[in-house]
């Protein structure tokens, strides 16, 4: 046990000796230091999110051929640290007649349930809070924590819109959050167990290899659940007032905005755990840093990808998310899931290869199948609209937007 | 196995803290001038009128329906994919049986039109 | 460890505040609410059973995930017909549905 | 006394204040968030007797989804009751007698049971609880049947509760 092949257990092993060195009991010292790590990490998740905004505006700025942030720092890095001193210092307005419990603990509730999610978040073999045994659903009970704290805003403020706005991204969170279930099943399944790192150590190949289907949706839902552009209709900032959280301010409001953005890198993290390999990668056992190297490359690539889509797809409307949602990523992930499920067992005495190969084969198979059906579909849709009345609406039908 | 609860259960503790703390230290740190205009409920600067907690369309409950379904058959399925290696292809195909009994609600739900956005 | 009479004793008070709540409210919802608290006394029940006297079987495990299902059937026909009353009545008071009263 | 007995009696208490709330506030809403607090109370029990799964298991269904459908019900029948009347029925006072009563009745004769004071059994730790869960649910000997049937009560309430809520006279 060095520095180089097990740097927290290092450090946990040297805190332990000089805490019981203390006369501490075992028990006590091992709370103090769990208290201290989960502290750390925490923290460490907050920070990180200063730096976060910083980046997507700049990146988004980037995108849109703006230059982002400039005047604070070199490359405008400490903009954000300017923003926070500031957002700290205003002044809490609450609305008359607001239900105070709800309405203040909603920023909080929003905020924790983006932070639970880091507890079993493996960065490396050893870096990670806990590999818990039911690390998938303690992912998606912690989804559950923060739609709470939105239903809590949207009751607590006393505003007719931002209980609109609550009940459409409740609505539209609670949707997505079934074919993100559904998809989930399959790297259990594959796995035989539900901790994140085992899940991790399981992908060979990685999963997104063996059910392709399975982690884009995945990770469309998940980037659904996140409420961002383009499903961000729950605010739309450019045309509506705001969301939820418009009676709030300072930095109750912030905390919203806080959560908004370390949820965005979170589910990042975790797409590149669950399906791209985790920290997986030439040396990584051995290596815990080099692990983590790899876990931050991927988690970058799939951050961007996501800053790609908020940069470049335009907004959805409402009937388009909950269509996408209920008429394509449902149906689809019940099927995937029986799919792999029947061709994986009929294929388990094969060698890996051929599995492989089969499981590629039935995604393939499926992905033409959905194509097809949505084909049959746009074109049934369409009919009324060759009407001469040269009708100039847009087309309205999902598929339109996908194919 | 208790030793990841106990981690778990501190470290909800610790991030419930860390952003009320924040909001403490704001609320300490910002001014406070309240006064009737500025605490009225901002909606676009129109009068508000009537109940503020008025009712909501029966569209979002339907969702919430057909999303508890899904989630409750999560405590069933989540077992069965865990335990999937040992299973034989029998026991596979009694979870197809399961989801397709599923997939026939939301057929119903969709043929209905209670998916139906408008 | 937690004593079993602790935690018998435990969900037994759930149980019967829940059951209070069933049979004093007026307002159908809340009476919804107390019948939840009653089956999540009940599944503290089978959970406590399973852990201090029959840990080698499924059944208590099985039953408790056989409960959720139940629960959530329950709360969702529940719930609809409540709206759906309420809308046909503009009440959601259970001693008003009295409509097949002779 | 141990420190998961102190959690215990201090989680214990605060469900059952939560659930006091539930049925004894005026006003929905803030009943159904006491609801959701006794709800996450009854989790942290579950976790307490060393079942993380259903620990987890009870915030995803119950907080994530039925509290959520309680949620969304209060607000569509929002107007209907004035949280300035009573919420109790006439003869409330019986209730709660009958149910005081009942519970000390109960935890009387329970008191006589030996297994009343039993000591649970230590978990065989190389046996992974939810696997065997998952296998005994497909096994034919096993729990297959009510796994079955299950699916189709899901199905069942998922008509039901559609074909109920749906506003008839729209279309």
């Amino acid at each position: 046990m060095t520095f180089w092949t097990d740097p927290i257990g290092l450090l946990d092993a040297w805190l332990f000796a000089v805490l019981t060195g203390w006369g501490l009991p075992a028990d006590v010292s091992r709370i103090i230091l769990y208290i201290l790590g989960g502290f750390v990490l925490a923290t460490g998740a907050m920070v990180f999110t200063v730096f976060l905004i910083w980046l997507e505006r700049k990146l988004i700025g980037r995108f849109q051929d703006r230059f982002g942030p400039n005047r604070v720092g070199p490359f405008g890095i400490f903009q954000t640290v300017a923003d926070m001193l500031k957002i700290f210092t205003k002044e809490f307005i609450t609305p008359d007649g607001a239900d105070l419990i709800p309405y203040n603990l909603a920023p909080i509730l929003s905020v924790a349930g983006v932070l639970f999610v880091w507890a079993v978040l493996p960065f490396a073999i050893n870096m990670l809070g806990v590999n818990l045994n039911v690390g998938v659903l303690y992912v998606v009970a912690a989804g559950a924590i923060g739609e709470l704290g939105m239903i809590l805003a949207g009751w607590g403020s006393n505003n007719k819109f931002a209980l609109i706005g609550a009940f459409r991204a409740i609505g539209q969170m609670i949707s997505y959050e079934v074919p993100m279930i559904l998809t989930l099943l399959v790297p259990v399944m594959f796995t035989g167990s539900m901790g994140l790192n085992d899940i991790v150590k399981a992908q060979n190949p990685w999963f997104v290899v063996v059910a392709p289907l399975a982690a884009f949706i995945f990770f469309i839902s998940q980037v659904a659940e996140n409420a961002r552009a383009p499903f961000d209709l729950t605010e739309a900032e450019s045309e509506l007032v705001a969301g939820f959280n418009i009676e709030y301010s300072g930095l109750k409001f912030g905390m919203f905005y806080v959560a908004e953005f370390l949820h965005a890198f979170t589910i990042s993290v975790l797409f590149a755990v669950i399906f791209l390999g985790g920290w997986l990668g030439p040396g990584a056992e051995k290596y815990p840093w080099l692990g983590l190297l790899y876990t931050m490359i991927k988690t970058t690539v799939v951050f961007f990808t996501i800053l790609l889509m908020r940069a470049g797809l335009p907004r959805f409307r409402i009937d388009q998310v909950m269509d996408l949602n209920w008429k394509l990523f449902t149906p689809l992930a019940i099927g995937i899931l029986i799919v792999t499920a029947v061709v994986d067992k009929s294929l388990a005495l094969f060698t890996p290869t051929i599995r492989v190969l089969g499981l590629l084969a039935a995604n393939l198979v499926m992905l033409l199948v959905t194509l097809r059906f949505l084909k049959i579909f746009a074109q049934k849709k369409r009919r009324p609209l060759v009407v001469p009345s040269a009708s100039t609406e847009l087309p309205d039908d999902i598929s339109e937007v996908l194919l | 196995m208790v030793n990841d609860w106990v981690y778990i259960g501190l470290f909800i503790l610790i991030s419930l803290f860390l952003p009320a703390a924040a909001i403490l230290i704001a609320g300490w740190l910002a001014p406070k001038k309240p006064n009737k205009i500025k605490n009225s409920t901002y909606e676009c600067g129109i009068e508000t009128v009537g109940d503020t907690w008025v009712q909501f369309r029966v569209q979002y409950y339907i969702y919430a329906l057909v999303f508890l379904v899904f989630d409750v058959e999560t405590v069933f399925l989540y077992p069965w994919a865990v335990a999937y290696r040992q299973l034989t292809l029998f026991a596979v195909l009694e979870a197809v049986v399961f989801l397709l009994l599923l997939a026939g609600g939301l057929i119903y739900a969709w043929k209905k039109g209670a998916l139906q956005w408008n | 460890m937690i004593p079993l009479s602790w935690i018998l004793a435990f969900s037994l008070a759930l149980f019967f505040i829940g059951l209070f709540g069933a049979i004093a409210r007026k307002n159908a919802i809340s009476i919804l609410m107390g019948i939840e608290l009653m089956l999540n006394a009940v599944n503290i029940n089978l959970l406590a059973f399973w852990r201090y006297l029959y840990s080698a079987h499924m059944n208590g495990l099985v039953f408790i995930a056989v409960v959720f299902a139940v629960a959530a059937a329950e709360t969702a026909v529940g719930l609809a017909l409540i709206i759906s009353a309420y809308r046909n009545r503009r009440t959601i008071t259970a001693g008003d549905f009295d409509s097949l009263k002779g | 006394m141990t420190a998961v007995q102190i959690v215990f009696l201090a989680v214990a208490a605060l469900t059952l204040a939560a659930a006091v709330m539930v049925v004894s506030l005026r006003r929905m809403m803030q009943s159904a968030l006491a609801l959701i607090l006794a709800l996450v109370g009854v989790a942290v029990i579950f976790a307490l007797l060393g079942s993380g799964f259903f620990a987890v298991s009870q915030v995803v269904v119950y907080i994530g989804a039925i509290a959520i459908l309680i949620i969304f019900a209060v607000m569509l029948t929002q107007n209907s009751m004035s949280p300035e009347h009573s919420q109790m029925n006439p003869g409330f006072l019986y209730a709660a007698l009958g149910s005081a009563l009942l519970f000390s009745s109960l935890v009387f004769i329970l008191s006589m049971w030996v297994g009343f004071y039993a000591i649970p059994v230590n978990l065989d730790p190389s046996v992974d609880t939810i696997t065997v869960l998952g296998l005994s649910l497909t096994d034919p000997q096993g729990f297959a049947l009510p796994f079955e049937i299950v699916s189709v009560l899901l199905l069942a309430a998922l008509i039901g509760g559609i074909y109920i809520a749906r506003d008839h006279h729209r279309d």
